[in-house]
């Protein structure tokens, strides 16, 4: 039972935090402003840093580095609200493709996005909320996804379609059938991306991806919970340095105890949030049975909704008007953690689930 | 204690219910986006039509184009034009510069701007608040000296809400400034087209543009635009900022908004969640709390006294409008994030209001900020009412 | 639309005040120690004073009043928490008698209640949290009630047996069956109620009694609201005034921003609170459909329940220690909202009831 | 980051786990009642248990009885403890007067208290707080004035938890009224049977006898009895407080609560409700993020410094205590009201635990006002840890 960071996984904090140090609310607006909603730059310094291929096997051309060390990236990425696809690219599109792929696929997918090469995006919803929409008619698809995240820009699509998932590419796309590409909450890129008879292979065997599906987003949900932390301490931070500095009536806001009262009760949101999201990220590592993952991840991203909310609320709220504008970063970080909350199921799905099996277990027991 | 409306309340309740619904128009009350031209005609048209019907100025003395209603009815009007998505009329015009110039006007300024204003002919914005003001309003630095038979206004004004529409500003200057501060402010009224002002859009974390910076260099304005009295500005603004007692609490809006919550969550599914079920039942119960207050407030208020409840309908009110935005989103889910969308109108097929339902959320942080933060009423509760 | 009492109200506003003067906590302590758990005294003055007649009819010595003046009672009652029986006795154990009763029931016990000679009592919970335990068997009962409240005090007994209401004497009952009195959380008493062949007669016909029981269940709600907001004014009142003058750190609490912005947050609840009762009150009054009163009457108890707790817990946690002391009122006030929220259906029960129509409708709509 | 326990530390939980459930007889852990002579018997014959095992003071240095475990075992060895239901040792003893003589003390002061300390063989109350002090306990006003070779105490003390059953209290008393008030203090014992000592009970809202208040008239103690040095009482008395980083947070008997709540709930029927699921679900979660953070500091807690998030565990830590208590309450609904049929046990047919949730529901409310209210912890949060 250890919830410290060694040396190695430090250093690659230390190295994450060093390149995404310039990330300031007007960098990040220049970027989002532009598409394809991130910088194109960062994220092949990123790639170049080992930071793109971090979880895969090295013979695709990663790293094979564990949970904890995709949870410090994660975690540097939320801290600056950096705009680049980590979470979806990386640990969602990638994990996907690591788990079910042909060496082949492996091979040209994850080296390519390893190499910042090639950008792959998951297109899963349906613009009525479920994950249907598309059909498969021998080697093609038919149908519309959407809201899919970076899938103009993506290179490589996803595609879940009964049940299984298959791999488009972007330009076949274009050739057969078309994407629209628009702002999302946060200043990153969705899609609506319709399918026209386009070509597609199936992702490895072509079986029922359900399994599989259903575990990467779970290590979906454990990585935006570290997203989210970063974040929410951002908007900590940003918050008490903002009550010492800012002076109103003749004194700095730290004077009005009904406001330093509230900033406590964020420190504790995100003490909390901490101690779940990591403890979801160690039982992860841990492997073992992937019902005890995807319970971890239900419940890790329970608490990163409440907290989420209470966090970006109250940060806004605190700062006054200024919060709400694009010009100043702590509003940033509330977009992107309404935005996480949001993806793979805000708390009150996860409550919905774990009610289901409530009556299972007597307590919960956070240590095998 | 009586539940009845009177037979005329009832009457009154029945021609708002009908002008509101049947003779404003649909188009010009679903589906305004916030911030465009499009949304500037809208605004103009449905007040232009109020006041021809006499419902966009009620509040002002009769001879101006008022009502001689009751508070109640006032309340009426208001919940009813709210409950059918009506626009209301514009606040800086209606609510807070036309009583100004009503009461404290003269003659003259009362002939050039009243009339124009109730029909939105001319379009006001407020100088207020300032960069190292915030809830301390009283600390403005804009300075206006005399210089002649003209007033020239230099500083900085922001938070100027759809000033980018706007023909007129009304200031809040410092004209003396060896007095305690809220005694040398006076109330100057400045054409957004005169020389030497510059606005600057800021941008908001919806996306839109809402708010602006009002710069003021040198900017020289008549010396009968002061609002009466050198130096009472001061009171002026405070009797502006309180002017208003009925529609503190957006209570119809939000009655509006969570029944369309509830319908669209029983459209997608969401509704089937019993989780879902109890946040709006609580919802509605504390909406129903916060409307009845209003009533009792509008019904029970004596003479021109503030009812104490004033600051709860303010503090709860934006409570409610907030976790009812924040619902909405909920119920949409993972397509809500895809706000941008609605700028490409055809080229997504999200719901419509899955596209400004973030939005909305995310501009309404402010309700709780913006005219009297949720802070400066508990001050004003925990002080003026409870005596703490 | 007026949400004022008239004068005739205030007139008897103020004389119930009047009366209950000397409720303090030292009085009601007292009170409470001892059997039957309020003052048979005072309840002999509330008597005399017409309080225990108000909503009967005339002719048998009640006076005729409605819910409004029944509501200012209940007020004043909760207001200095006094500790005789209105809302259980008069509103609704004299509510079924009136509702139910035979021209001779009434007249016996509604005149007797009147008179503060007869004290009946509802039998309606079992032990196992249902309303089932007693059976009918001819002109007898079998079985257990519990907790009855009053029982063991009680003259009559109105019982729930197989979804009728039966007339029971209190002198039957002990000779066939028993009563076991005990202190109820507020200091109040309640009872196990065994019943062995106890000799019953039908109230009024004998007819299922099922409407009128849910109707005078909701009557009871609205009336308990009524007792409830009194309670938590002074809660509120009591708080406020102990911020003011209780000195820490060498200055009085109201120092304190954090504090008194929970005041301000209570002084919401009570406002809001007093809105919603009030209503629910003029609703009933209104007559019309039982199915608005019953709405009425949820909605009241779930606003009650939600701000009975939030007064009940911020009333002692900003008094501190001393809130926890029977020496203390708030302590008393926190007990008595802890028992009204629970009798007759807490916030949740009220949710979970109300959830059932919510489709049925768009927007609440107060007024008719 | 490593979840897993090590082999050795998994070992230890098992033998605290068997040890808890399998040697401490059953009747000692179910349905006590509190403040009562049954009470105080399980309590001390619990201790004495544990003691024999050397489970009753792990954190003494060893030579007095305690352990060379390490945070996290001390962690596991209390959360198993309450998991199993298990009265923990006395606070007054184990957590607070011993460690202060086991430091402080000299070495008769340690040999004449210290085994039966640990042994229960004394029971200590606690004389801190004063009528007039609240949580400026610093500024408390009962003197000790030095006569020949006793020391003469005159004062009040209040808030003397299980003072009834006290054989010896702990008090701090002001022994210089010249300096700055943390600067006069000193810490004596003093035997609760001394001449001038009287007790006055407290009777709490939820109708027990749990705390007292202690007068002192005149009393006599000897010098010894003086606990390390003169005027350094304020020093030990923040050492006593801040002593344990462990327990802060009960997790272990709230997750037990919770547990039996969701099983009545099953019972009565009341978890049908979807949303009294919701309740626990979310209930369980904030818990488990709590339990996790509690583990945090054990398992990474650097020397003698107190974690930052310790005042967070006590926060929340009450909070879930207070709501799970509350929760309970809802499950028996209408029956809990019910609370003095435990005084009547054979003529009641309520659940027993109906009777007695609203008087811990009750009780619990002091949880957030005791040991440092948390007001306090937010102050220390906000002061100490954001530096506001």
């Amino acid at each position: 039972m250890d919830f410290l960071l060694d040396d190695e996984q430090e250093a690659l904090r230390d190295a994450v935090r060093g390149l995404l140090k310039g990330y300031d609310a007007e960098k990040r607006r220049q970027v989002t402003d532009a598409d394809p909603g991130f910088d194109e730059a960062m994220w092949k310094k990123l790639a170049d840093m080992g930071v793109l291929g971090l979880p895969f096997p090295e013979d695709v051309g990663g790293s094979g580095a564990g949970p904890a060390e995709v949870s410090v990236v994660a975690e540097e990425i939320g801290r600056v609200i950096a705009p680049e696809p980590f979470v979806e690219a990386v640990v969602f599109a990638g994990g996907l493709v690591a788990a079910l792929g042909s060496d082949g696929q492996k091979k040209e997918i994850l080296g390519g996005l390893s190499a910042g090469e090639l950008l792959p995006a998951v297109a899963w919803m349906s613009p009525h909320g479920d994950d249907e929409g598309v059909t498969v008619d021998g080697d093609t698809l038919t149908g519309v996804k959407e809201p899919v995240l970076n899938g103009a820009r993506a290179d490589v699509l996803l595609v879940l379609a009964e049940g299984g998932l298959f791999v488009v590419k972007g330009e076949d796309v274009d050739a057969h059938g078309e994407r629209t590409s628009y702002r999302t909450v946060d200043g990153g890129r969705a899609a609506r991306v319709s399918f026209d008879k386009t070509p597609a292979t199936p992702l490895g065997d072509g079986g029922d991806a359900h399994d599989a599906f259903e575990m990467l987003v779970a290590i979906a949900r454990i990585a935006y919970g570290h997203e989210a932390l970063g974040a929410m301490e951002s908007g900590l931070s940003m918050t008490t340095e903002y009550l010492k500095t800012r002076k109103q009536f003749g004194v700095t806001l730290n004077t009005f105890q009904a406001l330093t009262f509230r900033a406590a009760d964020m420190y504790t949101s995100v003490e909390l949030t901490r101690s779940i999201v990591m403890w979801a990220t160690m039982v992860l590592a841990d492997a073992g049975d992937p019902a005890l993952v995807k319970d971890a991840a239900r419940r890790s991203k329970l608490q990163v909704s409440r907290a989420g909310r209470h966090i970006g609320q109250e940060a806004i709220q605190l700062h006054g008007g200024i919060g709400m504008t694009m010009e100043y970063a702590v509003g940033h970080i509330t977009t992107r953690l309404t935005t996480i909350d949001h993806l793979l199921g805000d708390g009150r799905e996860q409550g919905r689930a774990l009610r289901e099996n409530l009556t299972s277990y007597g307590v919960v027991e956070p240590l095998p | 204690m009586q539940l009845q409306l009177t037979e005329e309340e009832r009457a009154f309740r029945e021609e708002m219910r009908t002008f509101f619904n049947d003779e404003v128009p649909k188009e010009l009350r679903d589906g305004i986006g916030r911030g465009d031209e499009q949304f500037k005609e809208a605004v103009v048209k449905t007040q232009q039509l109020l006041n021809a019907k006499g419902l966009a100025v009620p509040s002002w003395p009769e001879e101006y184009g008022g009502q001689d209603w009751t508070p109640l009815q006032k309340h009426i009007w208001h919940e009813e034009m709210q409950l059918a998505g009506v626009i209301p009329p514009l606040a800086f015009n209606a609510n807070m510069i036309g009583p100004v110039i009503a009461n404290f006007g003269s003659d003259e300024m009362k002939e050039k701007f009243l009339a124009k204003t109730a029909n939105l002919d001319i379009w006001w914005c407020q100088g207020f608040s300032e960069p190292n003001a915030g809830s301390d309003l009283a600390s403005l630095s804009t300075k206006a000296v005399r210089d002649g038979d003209d007033w020239v206004i230099n500083g900085q004004k922001t938070w100027t809400t759809l000033g980018q529409h706007a023909d007129w500003i009304f200031v809040l200057c410092r004209t003396n400034p060896d007095v305690k501060k809220q005694a040398g402010i006076s109330m100057i009224l400045c054409p957004m087209d005169a020389e030497g002002v510059t606005l600057r859009p800021i941008q908001l974390i919806d996306g839109g543009h809402e708010v602006n910076e009002v710069f003021f260099e040198d900017v020289r304005v008549p010396a009968e635009n002061l609002v009466g009295e050198e130096n009472a500005g001061w009171t002026y603004a405070k009797f502006l900022l309180g002017n208003e007692r009925v529609g503190v609490a957006p209570v119809g809006a939000t009655k509006r908004n969570l029944a369309i919550a509830k319908e669209k969550a029983q459209e997608t599914g969401a509704l089937d969640d019993p989780a879902l079920q109890a946040t709006i039942v609580d919802l509605e119960n504390e909406l129903l709390a916060l409307e009845l207050t209003a009533l009792r407030v509008a019904a029970n208020s004596d003479g021109g006294k503030p009812h104490p409840a004033s600051s709860v309908l303010k503090l709860k009110g934006t409570v409610l409008q907030q976790a009812v935005s924040e619902l909405l989103v909920d119920v949409f889910g993972p397509l809500s994030v895809g706000s941008g969308a609605a700028d490409v109108a055809d080229g997504s097929d999200l719901p419509a209001l899955a596209r400004t339902a973030t939005p909305t959320y995310l501009n309404l942080r402010k309700a709780s900020i913006y005219g009297g933060s949720n802070e400066v009423q508990r001050q004003i509760i925990a002080g003026n009412i409870l005596g703490l």
